[in-house]
């Protein structure tokens, strides 16, 4: 028994949400704006992969007669300078951010948290090395790091995959190196090395798992800026191959238009503007539930 | 102590934003000195001003440098050649021998006054090889020349200075577009002494870039602006704007809000052809626009080598299958004019009576099937990126081609890649817009169809006996006959071996502010021109 | 002087609502040290929180009545209030590293006290501070005024807390376990320095402890609580003479004995409840090897045993009411 | 301390080195010849061997990095393939928009995110709570070249208020400063707001409260001296982003600085430029970094007293 004075919320986080799955209940019931937020971007990523299903317009296809038709009854966003409906494009152009912004992120949160969990298991030569690799990557502004990726690689959707998965790693690697240090000292942990159990075997039964309420958080957290990234790369114009389009590159397309035809620019915008809020937001509420770990 | 210098350091650094915001708000919209300054933009930093270092920007070339013969605009899309540097000349008979005799008392920007000496020199480091030079072909003609750029001979044999005023040049064969080929930007005169001295900041630094032309080049901010100023001493005599400047606006969309706005006096449209529509429709415009026929031809290419491009039936379907008047309309408001071969309308040398290529799509698909493509195939355009202008025009024809089964993948590549692909005859197919430099058919062809050059462009085009009719052609000194000649290829390489697409021509227009009087567009439709004419000024 | 009369405490969570203080009463005369007694969960902190209002949301103070000198605390406006922390009641916390903020120096921390309760200048506050160090036992106390607190030990860091408490010569002083992070020795030392305090300065103390002995060594009269509610209080020689309640009992069992007897440390069986699923009847039953029948069922009253020892607990219901020990 | 600093500052070295290291591979092993792209088109082959071996474009690439990192130490970046110039001269040019940009920034993101951070703390989890960092936050969403694309048609465009583009004075700055400021006001919010909450759960916060001192003077002076700390870390760390972000600011607002010629250099496939602006920009990164370290340790009195003890 010790002197700790009464912490009744203690007790009961304990008590009721001990998993990191019932944290996130937990948080989905207290923080409207979150459960809000996984509404809307559940609704944005079902009405795009649904698209085919109700879709009354093919989005590539051009249409000449129809060009800069203003938003209407038949057009909700009008269309764009071939004459294609503005919001079919919107909804299949989130396909793309969409998966710009799961799959590199998931890359390089995979490639983060091996190298981190390596780093800091092995220690010595290895950690040094991996580490200061990551120094250097998070030197680089990730931005221009981005660029230039993509740039050599050349254009196309799978170089933005490398692109965004090699300037993110490193943040994911920082943490779940820290983490993994200050688990390898706990008991549990050095129990199952004393008994001979293998350093692979240990970071997948042991360290691995409770690295994962972190892995969340920086997964949510790290969705934004994939799609932020997205957008401003197409920026050069690289990106999805035409006539498929995301939403950064409709904005790079469109932003000549802002001045005579604004909502074929404005609409975009607006989409990622919603759906990077509602990441952000889902991010926080994500790390005020479950972040034991990391302060920013 | 050391805490303090800190809290110091943080207090300063929140204090400085302060402090000049108080100083530096108070200034004035309009930029003094500008009142009777000519503003243009352009997108892109010129990488020098040098005239033989450049392919592509002479807005200040041609405002600080003369030529020998000059092209002036005589009306849209129309030029005759006249005496610059060079106040007459004679041509041998047999087309060899040019003889220049040239203006007196002309001075360049130093003082110093122009000699021939100075053509000599100009011509000489042109052909040098440590020059670097990029403009070489207005001049390899020259006899002596291709020895100059191997770096076997030091001098030109093929000019001789028979006196200050007079040079004689003799060509290693005719050329008929020879006084053409001088009229270009590139082949601006230089004077010795001040372009040797000034070494490889010539044409980087304004006080060290001399000429003798109308401007003295002013100054050179990177990235944001260069200007040149009103030379009084001009020899045509000094004109009338005190300056031009052009603001590098690296993004278009930003430039013609600057327009809107009043910060640039002339905004091209070529920079942005989206907002063609928008300001031909606008009726704030309307009396705004100044027009210039431009000329230059847009096409799409296929390269031959790649299966099945090698079959003529192919080529031929899909110039059916490209609705270029649809294309026309939608792009640029259908301010354009069809083109049916190479040359645009308006080059010396056209042919009005080329029959029309139709639109023809179900004939089109006969075609391929002919050909054994019932079905259609796969295929690639290609592009560089950061282009949306390139790539409606891409987009349009994948849509087209999508109607007689041909599926079209459209790879955007960066500029150097796609360059250097393009120059191994590697690309399977662009699209792509060509204007005369100088007002010849020879300008066109040769740089398409000559041997070598349809491998250098991707066309890879295998019809020799025509390569080398082109390459010949060069030579022919009767006019009427090379002009002969030079239809007569246009309408087998285009109509009968169908070797690109031709689309159209385009209007380039230019939206003026309300400050200017009398812009004209140059002859041959760029966006750089000579802006020394009659009645051009700024309103006070 | 500091009368706590059915102090109700309640926590309001998602779970429910949690009585952590449940219907206590605490009486603290002046000049005397009262102990506060019991497990972690007891409410014994909260009861030293509501005497500050220093209760945090979810909790809230439901009903009761603090008086101070005669002056209801419940429901004075903050502002007032925030004149009597510190002021004429302070606390200390058990703590000192985590209780002193790391970016300020010690000497500013104890002069703001003065500073602001006292209106001193800085000068004066300052010239104070020095003084109260001296009176807490801080060696070189000029010196000790520019430290930060990790440059210091343990035990100095309570003494700067205790000198920060005492900087305004408070009636009352309340120690939250300001001994358990300490070693052994320096306990002593503390304990030693609070009870010198309490005689010269004229200071009640409410020690709050889980320590038996402790209460043993300082404390005139303690109050035994467990699960929120007072289970026993009398003066401490009647508690340690005549200890009562099995609680109380199992309590003072766990304190080592000198005779080399060595038994478990605790010897009461099972877990304080949670204050979300209280037994029915007594609080204690579950745990509780006398417990009858009764004991499930329904809750007994604070009995009186003798003048100024009540017990609650069915044994001593033949005692008669009126345990309450005001 | 001086030992600390120094330590700090030739760990950097190896990072910046690897910097190079990565960006000379990366740039070099590009398919597509910028030389073609350079010389034109219509270039002698000659042209093109003479420029390659004036460039050393044919020596192996390790030799290469090697004569390009002895050419960094005297200051030397080579030259500007497009523009001709000495990349340096080039640099140093550009940097100085890029440093006024920068600080108009962070001072914009500052006084958005500080206080933000500051009231949604204090009024956690309140509706003031969500709206404030939502502001912040919605700075952080917005693709920054269309922000300020849209900025421009508002106030340049169709009221008039503001230049479109340019640099020449503090009001042309107002417009890129509020999209970069904004853009990364979210995280100062963030960051104050978490170690703001973090630091209010501590003892001393009691200890202060018990004291008698009023909520504000708890929270203004005993949070958040503590709960800045951080956030001073942050602001140096901020330089990254802010950099990152000035590539899109600059060059939608016309400022000729070290992102816009960054962006030019890629789109021109200018390498040797491309290579110093990033290098230099990493390493104004690092710097960012290291100043972050020892402001921190200047500020917080734990660390700055261990390291003078040791």
């Amino acid at each position: 028994m010790n002197g700790a004075e009464f912490d009744l919320d203690q007790e009961l986080a304990q008590r009721d949400d001990a998993t990191a799955a019932g944290r996130l209940k937990g948080m989905l019931r207290n923080n409207k704006v979150a459960a809000f937020s996984v509404l809307v971007i559940a609704l944005i990523i079902a009405a795009s992969f649904a698209a085919p299903l109700y879709s009354p317009y093919d989005p590539n296809k051009p249409s000449l007669s129809e060009r800069f038709a203003p938003p209407s009854r038949t057009h909700w966003l009008g269309c764009d300078d071939l004459g294609r409906d503005q919001l079919v494009r919107l909804i299949y152009g989130a396909r793309i951010s969409i998966v710009i912004g799961l799959l590199p992120t998931s890359l390089s949160m995979l490639l983060g948290a091996a190298l981190g969990m390596i780093s800091g298991y092995v220690g010595g030569k290895t950690d040094f090395w991996i580490m200061r690799l990551a120094d250097v990557v998070l030197a680089f502004p990730s931005l221009l790091l981005a660029m230039v990726v993509s740039y050599t690689l050349g254009g196309g959707i799978v170089s933005i995959f490398i692109a965004l998965s090699a300037v993110s790693w490193a943040g994911t690697a920082r943490v779940i190196r820290a983490q993994t240090m200050s688990l390898k000292e706990k008991e549990f942990v050095l129990a199952a090395r004393s008994i001979g159990v293998r350093g692979g075997v240990i970071i997948f039964r042991h360290i691995l798992p409770n690295c994962v309420p972190s892995l969340i958080v920086l997964f949510t957290l790290n969705i934004p800026g994939a799609i932020m990234n997205e957008s401003s790369l197409s920026f050069l114009g690289v990106g999805a191959s035409p006539p498929s389009t995301s939403w950064g590159l409709m904005i790079y397309r469109y932003k000549t238009y802002l001045l005579s035809y604004p909502w074929l620019a404005i609409a975009p915008g607006m989409a990622i503007l919603i759906f990077v809020l509602a990441f952000n937001f889902l991010g926080d509420g994500v790390r005020d539930a479950l972040d034991p770990y990391m302060k920013d | 102590m050391l805490r303090r210098i800190a809290v110091f350091f943080v207090a300063v650094m929140l204090a400085l934003p302060i402090c000049a915001f108080v100083e530096e708000f108070a200034e004035a919209a309009i930029a003094p000195g500008y009142e009777n300054v000519l503003r243009f933009a352009t997108n892109d930093e010129p990488n020098t001003n040098d005239p033989q270092k450049t392919t592509e920007y002479y807005a200040v070339n041609f405002q600080v440098f003369d030529r020998l013969v000059e092209a002036v605009t005589t009306g849209q899309g129309q030029s005759d050649l006249v005496p610059g540097l060079a106040e007459s000349w004679e041509i041998s008979p047999d087309g060899l021998t040019y003889t220049f005799h040239l203006r007196k008392g002309v001075k360049f920007h130093n003082g110093a006054e122009f000699k021939a000496k100075d053509v000599k020199y100009t011509f000489e480091r042109m052909l040098l090889p440590e020059t670097e030079a990029k403009n070489q072909d207005f001049i390899d003609p020259i006899k002596g020349a291709a020895e100059m750029m191997d770096g076997s001979a030091k001098e030109l044999s093929g000019l001789e200075i028979v006196d200050d005023y007079t040079i004689k040049v003799t060509l290693k064969e005719p050329f008929g577009p020879f006084l053409a080929s001088l009229a270009t930007p590139g082949v601006a005169i230089l004077n010795k002494e001040s372009t040797e001295e000034a070494g490889t900041d010539f044409g980087l630094v304004p006080e060290k870039t001399i000429g003798t032309g109308a401007y003295i080049f002013d100054k050179w901010v990177l990235h944001d602006e260069f200007k040149v100023r009103r030379n009084d001493n001009y020899w045509r005599g000094a004109p009338e704007l005190d300056g031009i400047s052009w603001k590098v606006v690296m993004d278009a969309d930003t430039m013609r809000m600057m327009f809107e706005a009043g910060e640039i006096d002339v905004f091209d449209t070529d920079l942005v052809p989206s907002q063609i529509s928008y300001f031909t429709k606008s009726e704030k415009y309307a009396d705004k626009l100044v027009v210039g026929n431009r000329m230059g031809t847009y096409y799409f290419t296929f390269n031959h080598d790649i299966k099945p491009f090698g079959d003529v039936r192919v080529r031929k379907a899909f110039q059916m299958a490209v609705d270029r008047k649809g294309m026309l309309d939608a792009l640029f408001d259908g301010r354009g004019e069809l083109v049916h071969g190479i040359l645009p309308p308006g080059l010396y040398g056209y042919n009005k009576a080329l029959p029309e290529i139709p639109y023809d799509p179900a004939k089109a698909k006969a075609l391929l099937a002919e050909a054994g493509y019932p079905d259609g195939f796969e295929m690639t355009l290609t592009q560089i990126a950061d282009n949306p202008s390139t790539l409606a025009r891409g987009e349009l024809f994948q849509a087209m081609m999508a109607e007689i089964g041909v599926k079209v993948t459209i790879d955007q590549m960066d500029e150097a890649a796609w360059y250097a692909v393009r120059a191994d005859g590697k690309l399977p197919a662009y699209s792509g817009v060509w204007s005369a430099d100088f007002n010849d058919p020879d300008n066109f062809l040769y740089t398409f169809f000559a041997p070598g050059n349809t491998v250098r462009r991707s066309f890879n085009f295998k019809n020799d006996a025509l390569s080398n009719r082109v390459a010949a052609a060069r030579a022919i000194v009767d006019p009427a006959s090379r002009v002969k000649e030079y239809q007569d290829l246009e309408r087998a390489i285009i109509q009968d071996e169908a070797a690109w697409i031709p689309l159209f021509t385009t209007q380039h227009i230019f939206v003026v502010g309300d400050r200017v009087e009398g812009f004209k567009v140059s002859w041959n439709g760029w966006s750089d021109g000579w802006h020394y004419y009659e009645g051009l000024r700024i309103k006070k | 002087m500091l009368q706590i009369r059915n102090l109700k405490t309640h926590f309001f969570t998602r779970g429910g609502v949690a009585a952590a203080v449940d219907d206590v009463s605490i009486r603290i005369p002046p000049r005397s040290i009262v102990g506060v007694v019991g497990e972690s969960g007891c409410g014994k902190s909260v009861t030293a929180l509501s005497v500050l209002q220093l209760v945090s949301r979810p909790g809230k103070i439901v009903s009761g009545s603090i008086l101070l000198d005669g002056e209801e605390l419940i429901g004075k406006p903050s502002k007032q209030m925030r004149r009597i922390r510190g002021n004429k009641i302070s606390m200390i916390f058990q703590e000192p590293m985590t209780s002193l903020n790391p970016v300020y120096t010690v000497g500013r921390q104890v002069a703001e006290t003065m500073i602001l309760h006292r209106g001193a200048s800085k000068a004066e506050a300052m010239d104070r501070t020095v003084e109260m160090f001296r009176a807490v036992g801080i060696p070189a106390p000029e010196k000790r005024l520019k430290s930060f607190p990790h440059q210091l030990s343990g035990g100095l860091r309570q003494r700067v807390m205790i000198a920060m408490a005492m900087a305004c010569k408070p009636s009352l002083m309340i120690a939250d376990e300001p001994t358990t992070a300490l070693d052994v020795t320096i306990e002593a030392q503390i304990l030693h320095l609070m009870k010198e305090l309490e005689r010269d300065m004229g200071t009640s103390i409410m020690m709050i402890t889980h320590n038996m002995g402790v209460v043993a060594e300082l404390c005139d009269y303690v109050y035994v609580m467990y699960a929120g509610k007072v289970m026993e209080h009398a003066g401490i020689f009647d508690l340690f003479d005549h200890t009562k309640h099995p609680y109380t009992q199992g309590l003072l069992n766990s304190i080592p004995k000198p005779s080399g007897v060595r038994g478990r440390l605790f010897n009461i069986e099972g877990m304080v409840p949670s204050l979300l699923r209280l037994p029915k009847g007594c609080r204690f039953s579950p745990r509780c090897e006398q417990a009858v029948r009764e004991c499930f069922e329904s809750e007994p009253g604070l009995y009186a045993v003798s003048p100024g020892h009540g017990v609650r607990c069915f044994l001593y219901r033949d005692c008669g009411d009126g345990g309450e020990a005001i | 301390m001086a030992r600390y600093i120094l330590r700090r500052f030739l760990i950097s070295i190896p990072v910046l080195v690897g910097v190079a290291l990565i960006l000379f591979l990366l740039l070099n092993v590009v398919p597509g010849d910028p030389v073609t792209l350079m010389m034109g088109e219509h270039i002698k082959p000659a042209l093109i061997e003479a420029f390659r071996a004036r460039m050393h474009l044919d020596d192996p690439v390790l030799v290469r990095f090697g004569r390009y990192m002895l050419g960094a130490l005297r200051g030397d970046f080579g030259v500007s393939y497009k523009l001709q110039r000495e990349v340096s001269g080039l640099i140093w040019q550009a940097f100085p928009h890029t440093v006024k940009l920068t600080i108009y920034s962070a001072f914009v993101s500052w006084i958005i995110g500080i206080p933000a951070g500051i009231f949604s703390a204090v009024k956690h989890n309140t509706l003031i709570d969500r709206s404030l960092m939502g502001f912040s936050l919605m700075g952080v969403s917005l693709p920054i070249f269309w922000a300020g694309l849209l900025m421009q048609y508002v106030f340049a465009s169709r009221l008039g208020w503001l230049p479109v583009t340019g640099y020449y004075s503090i009001k042309y700055y107002i417009m890129p400063s509020v999209v970069l400021g904004w853009s990364s006001a979210g995280t100062v919010a963030r960051l104050t707001r978490s170690n703001l909450l973090e630091i209010m759960k501590n003892d001393f916060i009691r200890t202060a409260r018990a004291k008698g001192l009023s909520e504000p003077s708890v929270v203004a002076c005993h949070a958040l001296k503590n709960a800045m700390l951080p956030v001073i870390t942050v602001m140096a760390l901020q330089v990254a982003g802010l950099l990152g972000g000035a590539v899109m600011t600059e060059s939608v607002f016309g400022i000729p600085g070290i992102g816009r010629i960054a962006v030019d250099a890629i789109t021109h496939r200018d390498m040797p430029l491309l290579q110093g602006t990033i290098l230099f920009t990493t390493a104004i990164v690092i710097a960012g970094n290291l100043a972050a370290d020892i402001m921190y340790a200047f500020l917080d009195p734990r660390i700055r007293v261990e390291q003078a003890n040791s």
